[in-house]
């Protein structure tokens, strides 16, 4: 989920910079020196993590994962995403230097808001929980949908179709990761409670 | 250490040669037979390749060149390596890297349900598994949570439910102590009718659970330079009581 | 799988300073991405392929890489051609093709794979060591960079954790697939990951305040720009102010259909 | 093997205890004293709480009970420890925990920095040590593909560059090969005026390279019980040739 190089307006990628680096700026504040090794860890899992392709149909997807992202690490998830975006870009080739703010912001601003939405709700037992893992797997990439067109469009309004093909390609990833988060959650909860904040 | 009744070849290496991407060849045109019941141990240096040989054995990676022979069958096709890992079970060097359910049942039993065994079909073998193995209390258990040698076994336990013929065993007493080691020298003893190929940097430890030990060198398995065994200095707790070695 | 495939080479971009490259890359994408005119584009993509040739970067090699954004831009180029309105170039009694349509979608193909190559040659051929290095440097927040030197540091051992679960699922026949016990497996093992990975923090940190690590991250390098540096970046400056150039002096859309 | 002068001791730990939140003790009133220059090895099972006792001299945990005396000085607070940690160097039992630069000499100079260095003498340290531990090559390298072997002689490296006067190492020959081992062996016989504190489970490999070892059992250090040193059989290839052993 990401918008390739060239593709966005200025006001776009202005608004995408201005955005991230206020989540970053936060994030970095939030994150103190107890807390540095654990995010870049977890930021180079998520980017391997990222990489596994999971079959639907007779097609592969990529994983996404900003819900968990999200869930274990909260404003954090702003550095941890970018630095991994970053990442992505010099082996990849994934997005670039001037997409990195709206990237940024489309894969982390959905799941700080899905660590507020969700985040005491995973932690009840039985039911609610697991309905709110998957609520949580699926919102994420949901609203990070929801961002991605917005930058097209808002770039330019003939990107009407284009965003829409792209906001529709994702609605099975969108119930993939919410089964994943459902299971993810489930397991982190039995092995390793702590780790959801 | 005696010589076991001569059996017929199980599994055969030929030629086999493989490279990282980029590198120079680290298995390169080696040949081996690993016969019905033997027991063969190789001991050699960091890199030499041991890992890279296994994994190339069971088609998680592809040679380059030669081939893969295992019950007088060539193996070249993904589908040939799918049956041929129902037979030829492989303990990872890191036991970490092998187990990855939450609870030592869901982890053991994750085998046999991927070769289509029902739930219950699956529950029963798993449990009489580590039944086997002495591990019948870790049933429900947090697999993180166990210690090194636990996982080592619950390892092995996730290997031997898919009812291997052959066990390639990595490393298998890396960290391990005392205790434990002989758990798995023990258990060794007991898997008469399998054959293994394990590789470990301890002689000692190899000596008393194969036939054959040998080394690798320019990616190959010298099989003619045979290790041999004589005396040296060991140190010991209570050195004057009766005790076993490894 | 991960790889640093261009950090390796030997050339005239590989000798400038990080730092150097780093802001040749910013300020060169940021003209291109703002650029709307064909001949500012077309200048912006021939700049690049040289780029890529003093870079030494095999074009086949180069070229694999715009594959990444093939999919993309055959989706541009299969919509935005029918949906633009405005002019028409052409119609049928089902299609109608827009002048704005091929004009943004071939602005976007020009634009795309020019900015490719320049990231790909001035970034890419660093290693992400010495980019956190040059982001350093160019003051952006240290602990910013120690978390990139981190995530980049643990990123290929992680991955290598990651390749031995799928392996060690693989060796016991489980086979992908769209079911629930598939995600579950892969849930399973991704949370497995998670654990390891915030296990292992735990004890990097530990190793940090062993190393009287606190919090304040010195980095080791010094930059010294050379001549050639400066005389590099003037290029740049010098090229990005001929495609603002092209881009103002209003020199129209030359219809090309 | 033989005694070493008597001397000072360096560092003294008084009726330690230690426990993991709700689980039972796992240091448990242990006493211990290591003397200047001394050479101790640890031999005991995993779980035994080897590794939890150096994160507890280091301050890395905090006890329930007990003192650590250093140089003839409680240790208490953080900031006393972190005097200590400049001084007690701990090796730990995975370099890739201990690695955390992509480049070798930025990961060893990183200490020195800490320790208010300038950029140039954190360098020419850094440099130093390398040299010193047969590295000078490796100051470019990138750590995350180096072997198992070179990471720990790195990490050692990045112990050594900030001067310590006493080294815990945590099971440092753990999946190494016989080359490396000899070369760690060296390298230990050669920190004379170190003291150091080792955990191993291979015997061998404690005997050449300290001059006691003790057991651990419930929480304590058994220091009356030492380990014996008596013979076995090993198992080496072309055993007629000259060879050393571990
Ligand atoms: N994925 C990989 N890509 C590139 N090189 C690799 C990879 N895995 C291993 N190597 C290299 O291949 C060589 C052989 O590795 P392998 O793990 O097979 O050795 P080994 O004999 O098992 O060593 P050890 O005793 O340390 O386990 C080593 O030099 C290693 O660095
Ligand atoms: N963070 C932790 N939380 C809870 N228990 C722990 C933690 N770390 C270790 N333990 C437990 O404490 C015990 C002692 O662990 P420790 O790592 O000190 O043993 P060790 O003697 O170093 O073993 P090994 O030989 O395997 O390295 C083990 O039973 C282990 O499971
Ligand atoms: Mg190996
Ligand atoms: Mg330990």
């Amino acid at each position: 989920m990401h918008i390739a190089e060239g593709v966005l307006s200025g006001p776009v990628m202005a608004t995408g910079f201005a955005v991230a680096a206020v989540g970053v700026g936060i994030g970095l504040k939030k994150l103190d020196f107890e807390h540095i090794a654990e995010t870049g860890i977890l930021s180079a899992t998520f980017f391997v993590a990222s990489l596994v392709h999971v079959p639907i149909g007779p097609a592969n997807v990529h994983l996404i994962l900003n819900g968990i992202i999200g869930l274990l690490l909260g404003w954090t998830a702003f550095p941890a995403i970018a630095v991994a975006l970053l990442l992505q870009a010099v082996f990849f080739q994934f997005g670039g230097l001037t997409s990195l703010g709206a990237n940024t912001v489309i894969m982390a601003l959905p799941a700080v808001i899905c660590y507020y939405l969700f985040a005491p709700l995973i932690r009840k037992q039985g039911k609610v929980s697991a309905v709110a893992a998957f609520a949580c797997g699926f919102l994420a990439v949901f609203f990070g949908t929801i961002l991605l067109a917005g930058a097209l469009y808002f770039s330019n309004e003939n990107f009407f179709e284009v965003a829409s093909i792209a906001a529709s390609a994702h609605i099975p990833i969108m119930i993939i990761e919410g089964f994943i988060t459902l299971f993810c959650v489930g397991f982190l909860k039995k092995v390793k409670p702590e780790m959801l904040r | 250490m005696t010589e076991p009744p001569a059996s017929a070849p199980l599994l055969s290496l030929k030629g086999l040669s493989f490279n990282y991407p980029e590198r120079p060849a680290i298995i390169n045109q080696l040949d081996f037979v690993l016969n019905e019941k033997a027991h063969i141990g190789i001991a050699a240096p960091n890199g030499s390749g041991k890992s890279t040989l296994f994994h190339l054995i069971v088609g998680l990676l592809k040679p380059s060149a030669g081939k893969i022979i295992y019950n007088g069958r060539e193996i070249s096709k993904e589908e040939d390596f799918k049956l041929l890992r129902r037979q030829v079970g492989l303990l990872f060097q890191h036991a970490d890297d092998q187990l990855f359910f939450p609870t030592v049942l869901e982890d053991v039993a994750f085998g046999p349900l991927n070769l289509g065994k029902s739930k219950a079909e699956a529950r029963a073998l798993s449990l009489k598994v580590l039944e086997n193995l002495g591990l019948s209390d870790f049933a429900d258990r947090i697999t993180f949570k166990l210690s090194g040698g636990e996982k080592r076994l619950v390892a092995l336990a996730t290997v031997l439910a898919m009812e291997p013929k052959v066990l390639l065993l990595d490393e298998p007493t890396a960290g391990l102590d005392h205790a434990t080691k002989h758990k798995l020298i023990d258990l060794l003893n007991s898997f008469k009718d399998l054959s293994y190929l394990m590789v470990s940097h301890e002689f000692d430890f190899l000596t008393e659970t194969t036939e054959h030990i040998y080394t690798m060198e320019n990616g190959k398995i010298l099989v003619d330079e045979e290790l041999h065994i004589h005396h040296h200095e060991h140190a010991h707790r209570s050195g004057k009581q009766p005790h076993r070695h490894i | 799988m991960i790889q640093e495939s261009f950090s390796s080479g030997r050339s005239p971009i590989h000798s400038l300073a990080p730092r150097t490259r780093t802001l040749a890359a910013i300020i060169l994408s940021l003209v291109v991405a703002l650029s709307h005119n064909l001949i500012a584009l077309v200048t912006a993509l021939l700049i690049a392929v040289i780029l890529v040739i003093s870079a030494r970067i095999s074009l086949l090699k180069a070229g694999r890489r715009l594959l990444v954004i093939a999919g993309f831009l055959l989706l541009i180029w299969l919509i935005l051609p029918f949906t633009c309105g405005g002019e028409i170039l052409w119609q049928n009694s089902f299609l109608s093709i827009s002048r704005i349509g091929v004009d943004l979608a071939l602005e976007l193909t020009l634009k795309t794979c020019a900015m490719l190559l320049i990231f790909l040659t001035l970034v890419s051929t660093m290693s992400t060591a010495d980019l956190a290095h040059a982001l350093h440097s160019l003051k952006l927040p240290p602990k910013l960079v120690l978390l990139l030197l981190i995530t980049y540091r643990y990123l290929f051992l992680m991955e290598d954790e990651l390749q031995s679960l799928l392996k060690a699922a693989k060796i016991r026949n489980f086979r992908p697939g769209t079911s629930l016990h598939c995600y579950k497996t892969y849930a399973n093992l991704l949370g497995m990951l998670f654990v390891r990975a915030a296990d292992r923090a735990q004890r990097v940190h530990k190793a940090m305040l062993c190393r009287a690590f606190d919090g304040h991250f010195h980095s080791l390098e010094e930059y010294h720009n050379r001549p050639r540096d400066y005389y590099f970046l003037a290029l740049i400056v010098a090229i990005s102010a001929l495609i603002v150039l092209a881009e103002t002096q209003a020199i129209t859309w030359p219809h090309i259909f």
